[in-house]
This record gives structure tokens, sequence and C-alpha cells, in this order.
């Protein structure tokens, strides 16, 4: 069992560094943080399978924090960044 | 390798390509509303399949309460995070497709934002 | 080639990436992130390399990482204030050039 | 299997870490920031290290997260979100290099020469976990055997929200930023908040045998506080000022105070005494849960009121 | 020796509690309240120097666990006399600070300066490589408060610039006690030392260690946070930063180089450090000659006075024992002497502002008509920098100089001479200023006399320690392990 836990970990990990051309690309703000949400939700996958891979159950804890804070930084993006200059694009 | 085995091999492997086919998505999509389509796609399809592959992986009825939980706790917030990036996006009249954006017939104006605002789902 | 050993490595890649940004950059909220990054390669490290001396799960070291966590989240919130007020009072993101001294 | 996971994490810390310092947009930093959070979270899981990886989920990746993110929000106000000001020049770049490549390799001279360490800690630990009150080792070792060095720590966060208040004279001054009208958002704080004020006190008891304990509480308990604040209901205008500031302080206080206990008693100071070192360890957890929740809020709402403009001239004090 | 009777829990308590205290009570309560507690402070001190000269070293445990599990204190002839030094000088500073500051200004002091003070008797007595990093994250903390509440622009960015060079300093301090503790499993510094063995870890983690101290010390080029950190704050800030705070790394270097016998890892490190701190009198000096605001020359005569400190570093190397002795106490009592010269110096510079209400030389003019008493301060002051008998200033150039003829490195000589004149030039130099007359009388503003006292007070101490000089190096002979690792 413990290979199909990996197999599933390498797959997760190779859609994260996919995930990272979107951050990079832009060309909006809304679309970075989206790829962080993303990014989020798949690493509380990760730490999931981990927690099983590793028999660490604290890993689960670790990813009900993740879950938690998943949204602090798409609230405290969309009322503090975005909110303040409508009009603006950021530069790629 | 019991039935349940492969069984539970299927969910996680579908549930990491669907992370994967999210990542890709977001990658391929043309604007901000149809990738916040493919990333809540994503975060429910594919935590919700590699959660329940790993729930008989945990003999205890609490484990598979927390990660139920977590997995919930997830949905919440993409939901939550994508509806006020699709709000705000809105508000701030981004266009539904920035390649040829600059046509004012694809962008809302705030006036339709105000009449729409409770009915109208962003396009997820 | 032991896990500890690669996050070891990670640490000390990690502490040359912050570093170099430390003297590169002049914004200084840059500079406050690439203190923030030398801070994690050095916690990598400060782990990484007792365990792998130790050859166990070292919990004493993890407790002081913990202290370096708290104490550096602490720095870069007072970082951020004097930041904030810098640039309430001069509307600039970095520090004038030093002069000749 | 094991090494190709690590090594994937190690190619993905390490390309972010970089992106994030040489992109060119200061928001793309940010986000890469937090990402790197969320990698290296699941680095300290990959170290057999739960404890901080909690830690980093909730500090690294969520509060600093938010207060840069809420910084640039700030900067972006008037204008100055982009990199506007001129590049650092050719000399700067050089020196960067060559310095770090030579801290690179000295720490690699160090790290390929490690000799075998003569005392094993971890030995004096195992031995003196009975006695400590606790059976996490992490909590025992933070909280009794090395209590001085937390005590000094919970010290240091005190000693940044004063900083803070000393620069923001005006007292009363309140966040200027309104918060966020969206009624979906109001409707499923009802349902986070309480969820992660469930998880923190979870933390908080689960650090007597298992990972957690005061920090990560009280980060998930600030982490609340502030996504509150954001969303508009502030809790600095619920509270009178000096409550809060006993809040804050509240939790270095009471450490303070048990520390002291046993000086009276005859006994080391921060000595617990025979048979309540748990009771007094949860006792000064608990309280450092909640000032560590609010001087993590108070750092974050500090930064945002307005400027003072005082008398100017720093030498004519009387 | 009885737990309850011994002061070393009381020095960190006292200071702790006094932070916690003045953050309640209302502003008007904050001074007295202060007051009590520098006076249970002072008290303190005393009773652990009584105890160190009649019982010898102190040893604590905190929370009852044992070294190398639990953190140790310990209170040697050394510990002791930086605790004797920083609780004078900290109730002089804070005295003056209390007559000088505004009822908001001073409420904001009082915390601040309470962290401050425990954060400096922390280091003092710390005998664990992490615990001195917490310390030192806590004196930078308050350091850099006590620069930016002056919250003008200039205060400002020096804060600005110091919290990111000690954030930094720090950090390689960290890194290099993770690699000591990777190497040798113990932070322990006493452990340390009796397991220490040269391999390329240990000798790399020295190597950050000394970068960091250096760069938090402010040693030549390193320094350049310095003058505008230490001449922009508020004058009894500057007093305490150039005083106190750049000691702390020093100490703490100091105590590595001779505890971990660092000296024996290669003699041109000893050499290099040397020509740091030469390079630090003679730019500090000749940067001192230049300025154009008083406090700036003061900032600057400390980079130059941080160099004569260094210089002790090649010196502890020498072959003859007695040589080392020599370079040791010479340093320690440049080190105190520094300290009081040094406050009273910036206290009296504060007081000349005050007075003319302008920070430039040039505005002093007829001020040693108008106020002869501070300029007498400043004098004596000048007296104890400059190294001319009979000062504690003197005594240690003296000291120095001896080691540097038995050791045979005749070229520290040439630099403390070179040094010495341009202390005199620097400050007869804002003499001159201050004997030049202009009609301008009539703007002036009187310093409270106590303002004038205590600056006044402070010189006089490090020109009395010329006198007594006896008494501090016999404290810092007392056995302990300092003195055992002198080579």
């Amino acid at each position: 069992m413990t290979w199909v836990y990996a197999v599933t970990l390498l797959i997760l990990l190779i859609s994260l560094i996919v995930g990272v051309w979107r951050v990079i690309q832009g060309p909006r703000l809304a679309d970075r943080l989206l790829a962080a949400q993303l990014f989020g939700t798949t690493g509380v996958a990760v730490l999931l399978l981990l927690a099983e891979l590793q028999s660490l159950p604290a890993a689960r804890d670790t990813a009900l924090v993740l879950a938690l804070l998943a949204m602090l930084a798409a609230v405290a993006f969309v009322s503090r960044v975005w909110k303040v200059r409508p009009d603006s694009e950021d530069r790629p | 390798m019991t039935l349940l085995m492969i069984l539970q091999s299927i969910l996680l492997i579908s549930g990491a390509l669907m992370f994967l086919v999210g990542s890709i998505g977001l990658v391929r999509f043309p604007d901000t509303y149809t990738r916040i389509h493919a990333l809540t796609k994503a975060d429910n399809v594919g935590l919700g399949l590699i959660v329940i592959g790993l729930i008989p992986a945990s003999f205890s009825v609490l484990v598979t309460l927390k990660i139920l939980l977590i997995w919930l706790l997830v949905m919440l917030a993409s939901a939550l995070s994508g509806h006020l990036v699709a709000w705000e996006a809105r508000a701030q009249q981004v266009p539904l497709k920035p390649s040829e954006g600059e046509s004012s017939k694809e962008t809302f104006s705030k006036r339709e934002l105000s009449t729409k605002e409770s009915s109208d789902e962003p396009s997820d | 080639m032991d896990t500890n050993l690669i996050f070891t490595l990670c640490g000390v890649g990690l502490c040359g990436i912050g570093f170099f940004g430390f003297i590169y950059h002049r914004h200084l909220l840059r500079r406050l992130i690439a203190f923030n990054l030398i801070g994690n390669g050095t916690f990598l490290i400060m782990v990484g390399f007792a365990q792998r001396g130790q050859g166990v799960t070292d919990h004493v070291i993890q407790a002081l990482v913990l202290t370096g966590i708290v104490v550096a989240v602490a720095a870069t919130a007072l970082g951020l204030v004097l930041i904030r007020r810098w640039f309430q009072l001069k509307g600039s993101t970095q520090l004038p050039e030093d002069d000749a001294s | 299997m094991n090494l190709l996971i690590d090594f994937t994490l190690l190619i993905g810390i390490l390309a972010i870490a970089l992106t994030c310092l040489i992109s060119r947009s200061l928001f793309r930093s940010v986000v890469f920031f937090i990402l790197l959070g969320l990698m290296l979270a699941i680095g300290w899981i990959r170290l057999g290290a739960p404890d901080i990886a909690l830690a980093e989920a909730a500090i690294g990746a969520g509060i600093t997260g938010v207060l840069l993110l809420d910084t640039l929000g700030h900067l972006k106000k008037t204008g100055n979100l982009e990199n506007d000001e001129p590049a650092p020049g050719r000399k700067r770049l050089i020196l960067a290099i060559v310095s770090s490549f030579t801290l690179v390799g000295l720490l690699l001279w160090a790290v390929f020469n490690q000799p075998t360490p003569a005392i094993n800690i971890h030995l004096l630990v195992t031995e003196a976990m009975p006695e400590s009150g606790v059976s996490h080792p992490i909590t025992a070792v933070l909280l009794n055997f090395r209590s001085y060095d937390t005590l000094l720590e919970v010290g240091v966060l005190v000693l940044a929200v004063l900083v803070g208040l000393a620069l923001q004279t005006d007292q009363q001054a309140q966040d200027s930023l309104p918060g966020l009208p969206n009624p979906l958002l109001h409707a499923c704080l009802t349902l986070l908040i309480p969820a992660m004020l469930i998880t923190s006190m979870y933390l908080l008891w689960a650090g007597a045998d298992r990972p957690g304990g005061a920090f990560q509480a009280g980060a998930m308990l600030a982490a609340a506080f502030i996504l509150l604040h954001i969303s508009g209901i502030k809790l600095s205008s619920q509270v009178s000022h000096r409550m809060m500031q006993a809040g804050l302080l509240l939790g270095f206080g009471v450490f303070l105070a048990v520390a002291t206990s046993s000086l009276i008693g005859g006994r080391p100071l921060l000595t617990y005494p025979e048979g309540g070192a748990g009771m007094l360890i949860l006792l000064i957890e608990l309280a450092l849960t909640l000032s560590i929740g609010l001087i993590l809020l108070s750092l974050f709402t500090i930064a945002n009121s307005p400027p003072h403009h005082k008398d100017q001239g720093g030498d004519h004090g009387h | 020796m009885n737990m309850i009777l011994s002061p070393i829990p009381w020095l960190l308590v006292i200071p702790l509690a006094g932070a916690v205290l003045t953050m309640l009570v209302p502003y008007h309560w904050r001074s007295p309240a202060s007051v009590v507690g520098i006076f249970t402070q002072l008290m303190a001190s005393v009773v652990l120097w009584y105890q160190v000269t009649h019982y010898g070293p102190q040893f604590y445990a905190m929370a009852d666990w044992q070294a190398p599990l639990g953190i140790a204190l310990r209170a040697d002839g050394l510990a002791t006399l930086f605790i004797l030094m920083s609780s004078l000088v900290a109730s002089a500073c804070a005295f003056y600070a209390h007559a000088y500051l505004s009822l908001q200004k001073r409420a904001h002091f009082w915390p601040l300066l309470w962290f401050l003070w425990a954060s400096l008797n922390g280091i003092w007595l710390a005998a664990d490589t992490f615990n001195l990093y917490v310390g030192l994250e806590l004196l930078t903390f308050a350091a850099v408060g006590l620069v930016a509440f002056a919250s003008d622009e200039r205060s400002l960015e020096a804060s600005i610039r110091y919290l990111y060079a000690a954030l930094l300093g720090s950090m390689a301090y960290l890194l290099g006690v993770a690699l000591l503790y990777g190497a040798q499993g113990t932070l322990s510094m006493d452990s340390l030392a009796e397991t220490w063995h040269w391999g390329p870890t240990n000798q790399v983690a020295v190597t950050l260690i000394l970068g960091g101290l250096l760069l938090k010390t402010a040693v030549f080029p390193l320094h350049t946070w310095l003058p505008p950190a230490h001449g922009g704050a508020l004058t009894p800030v500057s007093a305490l930063l150039s005083a106190l705070v750049i000691k702390a790394s020093f100490y703490i270097l100091l105590r590595f180089w001779i505890e971990f016998q660092i000296y024996q890892f290669l003699p041109s490190l000893s050499q290099l450090l040397g020509a740091l701190g030469a390079g630090a009198i003679l730019w500090g000096g000749w940067m001192a000659l230049r300025q154009t605001h008083l406090k700036m020359v003061v900032a600057y005569s400390t980079v130059a006075q941080i160099g004569y400190m260094t210089l002790m570093f090649p010196l502890l190397v020498a072959e003859s024992s007695e040589a080392s002795l020599l370079a040791y106490q010479g340093g320690i009592l440049m080190l105190l002497a520094h300290a009081f010269a040094k406050a009273g110096m910036f206290l009296a510079a504060g007081n000349l502002i005050f007075c003319t209400g302008k920070p430039d030389l040039v505005s002093l003019a007829g001020m040693s008509r108008y106020r002869p008493l501070n300029i007498f301060a400043f004098g004596l002051a000048g007296v104890s920098l400059m190294g001319l008998p009979p000062s504690g200033g003197f005594n240690a150039k003296w000291l120095l100089l001896q080691s540097s003829f038995m050791s045979g490195q005749w070229w520290w000589i040439v630099v403390l001479l070179l040094g010495n004149l341009l202390s005199a030039a620097y400050v007869f130099r804002v003499f001159a200023y201050t004997y030049q007359e202009t009609d301008a009388l009539d703007t002036y503003k009187r310093p409270k006399l106590s303002l004038e006292l205590i600056a006044l007070g402070l010189s006089v101490g490090s020109i009395l320690l010329g006198f007594i000089s006896v008494w501090p190096l016999e404290m810092i002979s007392l056995p302990g392990p300092v003195m055992e690792a002198l080579p």
C-alpha cells in the first residue's frame, strides 16, 4: 500500500509545480492568489497522505490548520490588496 | 492485495490526477472566472476522492471524522474564497477573457452588478 | 543520503538565497522577506543537522526552532510596523543610499 | 521512493525561494512566500517535526503571509506596489552573489564534515520526562527544562507590541480600512470562527501529550481574530483599551508570577512544585494562548492605524 | 548557599516585572514604580558583588535542571563586574531620562528600559548559547524600540538600519549555534568547552558567530549602522546604547574567544581582528573629526573606542601568559572606562544641544562661559577617552601598551598612539567651538541642574576609575571559566 501513497504524493507534488506556473504567469493578482489557494488544498491532501505514509497522526492536525487558514489569505487579499485601487494590474 | 486496497488505490490515484487536472486547468483556462472553476473542482472532488480513499486506512472513528471535517472545511474555504475573488472581480469589472477583454461587451458594469448580485453565481 | 541530510542541504540553499536577497535588494519589504528565508533555512539546518548527528528525532532542537519561529515572526511584525511608519513619513520603501561613512 | 519525495520537495522549496526573491512583482514575491511556508510545513512533517509543521502552517503560511499582504495593500494605496525604484546596481549584484556563494560553500563544508556529537541530549530528556508533568517531550522542553528561554521569548513578543504602541502615539487610533461587506463571508464566519476557536483549544489541550501547544493554539486564535477584524468585526472596538493591554500582558504576567512564586518557596526560579507541574504548565499555556492571539492581532492592527505627526526634533524633550 | 538569598534570579525578575508593571499602571505612576525598581536592582547587584567576592563564582540552575538539559546561569567576576557597570550606568541614564523626557515619552520609555535591562542582565549571566540568542533578540528589540520612539524621520531611519543589521547578526549567530549543536550535541557553554574539538564544522560555526557578533558590535567595517542610530536617538537612549548595548555582543564575543580558546584556531584570525580594530580606531577618529553635528562626533568616537576594545583579541594570543593577562585586563578596563565616559559625554552633549536648541557644532559658541559645569563634564569624559592620566582610559591604554611591548606586537603601539592623537583632536575641536563668542546669547535655554549633575557624575566616574583600577582588575581575576581558559 505504501507505494500507492507515494505515487499519489508524487502526482500531487507535480501538480503543485504546475500550479507555480500560474503564479508566475499571472496576469492578474487574482490569478496568482487562486493558484496559491490550490496550493493550500493540495498541501492538505499531501499532509493527509503523509500522515498515513509516515504514521504520524499529527500531520492531520497540520492539515486541519492549513484548511482553516486557507481562506485567511484570500480574505486578506480581497479586502486589503485588491480592494484599494480597482484598476490596478501588476506587470508581469 | 485485497479488493478494498485496489479500490483505495484507484480512489487515491484518481484523486491526485484530479488535482493535476485542476492545476492544468488553472494554467490553461483563459480568464479569472474559469480558473475559479478549475480550482474548485480540484478542491472538492480531488480532495474528496483522496479522503474517501484514506478512510479504510484509518481504523478509528475519530480519525475518520477528523479527515471528513478537514474535507468539509476545505470545501467551505474554497467555495468562499472562490466566491470572494469572483465577487471582487466583478465589482472591479475584470473582463471575461483578458486576451480580448478590451471590448466593453464582456465586462460587467457596476449597475449590472448591484442588481444581479444575489442571484448570479460566477461561472462555476 | 537521508531525509535529514536533504533538508539540511535545503536549509543551506535557503540561507544562501536569502543572504543573496538581503544584500542585493534595497526594497525594505523584500529584504524582510529575504531575512525570513534565511531564518527558515537556519531552522531547517538546526533540525536536519542535529538529527543527522544524533540519528534520532531530537526534541530539544525542535523546541528551540519553535522558539526561533516565534522570535522571527515578532521580528517580521516589528519590521513591518517600522517600514509602514517610514513609508507614511517619507513615501519611500527603501532607505537613502549610504554616504561615504 | 521517499528520497524522490524529499528531492521533489527540495527542488520545489529552493525554486520557490529563488523566484520569491528575484521576481519583479512584489505581490508575486509575497504569494511565493506564502507558498514557501506551505512547502516548509510539508518538509517539517518529512523531518519528523509535526510541532514545527503546525507552527509553520499557522504562523509562516498564515499570519506572516497576512501581515505581508496587508502591508502590500498599504503600500499599494499610494501607488507604491511595484518596484518603481531604481534596480540595485551591478556592484551590489556581484557583492551579493559572491557573499552568498561563500556562505553556501562554508555551510556545505561544515555539513559534510559533521563529527559525531559527544553528548546525546535526547537521552537526558527521556530520563527526565517522568518528572516534567507532561508527556510530550517538546512541551516539556519548552515549559519545563528550558522554560527560561520561553519566558524571554514571550518577552520578545510583548516587546514587539510595545514598540508598535510606542510608535502609535494616539492610543485610540483605529484601523482605518473598512471591513468586507460580503453576505456569504459573514454567513461562513459563524461556522468558521467557532471551528477555529475549537481547533485552537484542541491544539492547546493536545500539547500535553501530542504535538501542539500554546504557540500553535495562539497563532490559530490570532488567525480567528484577524479574520474577524478583516471582515469588519473589530475586537479593539469591543473591549476597552485597558482590557486589551491587560490581555496582551496576561500570558507574560502569569508566566512570570508562576516563575517567581517558586523563589519565595526557596527553590530556583521557574521550578514547579512537586506534582503540580502539569496543572501549572496548563495554566501558563492557557494564558499564553490568549496573549499570543491578542499580541499577533495587535501587531496586525497597530500598523494600520493612521500616522501621527508630533513635535519635530527629537532632542528637545522637556 | 541558600537559594532564596541568591540575587541572581532577582536580577532578572525585577526588570521583567518592572516592564510588566510600567506597562500596566497609569502614566503618573510609572516613574515612581521605576525608581523603586532601580533601587532594588542596585541593591541586588551589590549583594551579588558581595557574594561573589566572598564566596567565589555563583552558579544557578534555572528551573532546577542541570546544565546540558536545563539552562545554567553563572556569575563569575567578569559577569558581576558587568552587572555592576550596567546597573550604575543604566540607573544614571534612567534618572536623566526621567528629568529629560516629557510625560508621554517617559511612559513608553520605562517598559522599554526595563526590557533592555533584563536582557542585559540575562546576557551577562548566561551560560547557554541559545539562551544568549534569545537574550540578544530581546536586547535588539528593546534597543530598536528606544531608537525609534523619538518617532521623527531620522530616528526611524536609524532604527530600521539598526534592526536589519541586528537581525542579520543574530541570525548568523544562531546559524553558528546550530552547527555547534549538530557537532557536539549541547548548548551549554561549559560542556561545549569541555568537548570542544576543531573540526571544519566548529571552524565554520565560529566564523559565523564571530561575523554575527562583530556586526552587532559595529566593528569596522560593519559599523555603518551605528553612528546614525546612536547619534539620532534621544539623548538618554544614545547614552544607553553606546555605553551598554554594544558591550553585550562584545561581551559574548569575548567569552567565546577565551572560553572556547578560539585564539588557538588561527593566529592570523586574531591579527585580522586586530586590524579591524586598528581600522576602527583610525577611521572612527577621522570621521569624528569631520562631523558637523555634536552627537555624531560622540557617536563616531564610539566606533573608534570599539576599535581599542577589539585590539585585545590579537594581544590575547601572545605566547607569554603575562602579556595576555595584561591585554585582558586592559581591554576590560577600556570597556568600563568607555561605558562611564561615553554615557557622560552623550548626556553632556545632550544638555548642550538642549541649551542651544541646535544639534550642530557651530551653535556651541559661547557655551564654555554659559555652561561651564557642562563643558567640564564633557571635558572630563574627553580626558578618559583620550587616555590622559589620571583616568580609567589612561590605565586601560597603558595596560594595552605594556601588553603590546611584552608580546612584541609593536605595530599596535603605533595605532594606539595615532588613535590618541585623533581622539584629542576631535575632543579639542568641540572645545574650540565652545570658546568662540557670538552675540546671540539670549536664545539659550537653561537645562535642569540635575541633568548636568548626572552627566558630571558619570564623567567623574570614568576619571575615578583611574584611581581604583585595581579593584575591577581583582574582580575579573577571581577564578572562573574565563580565567581558567586564558593562555
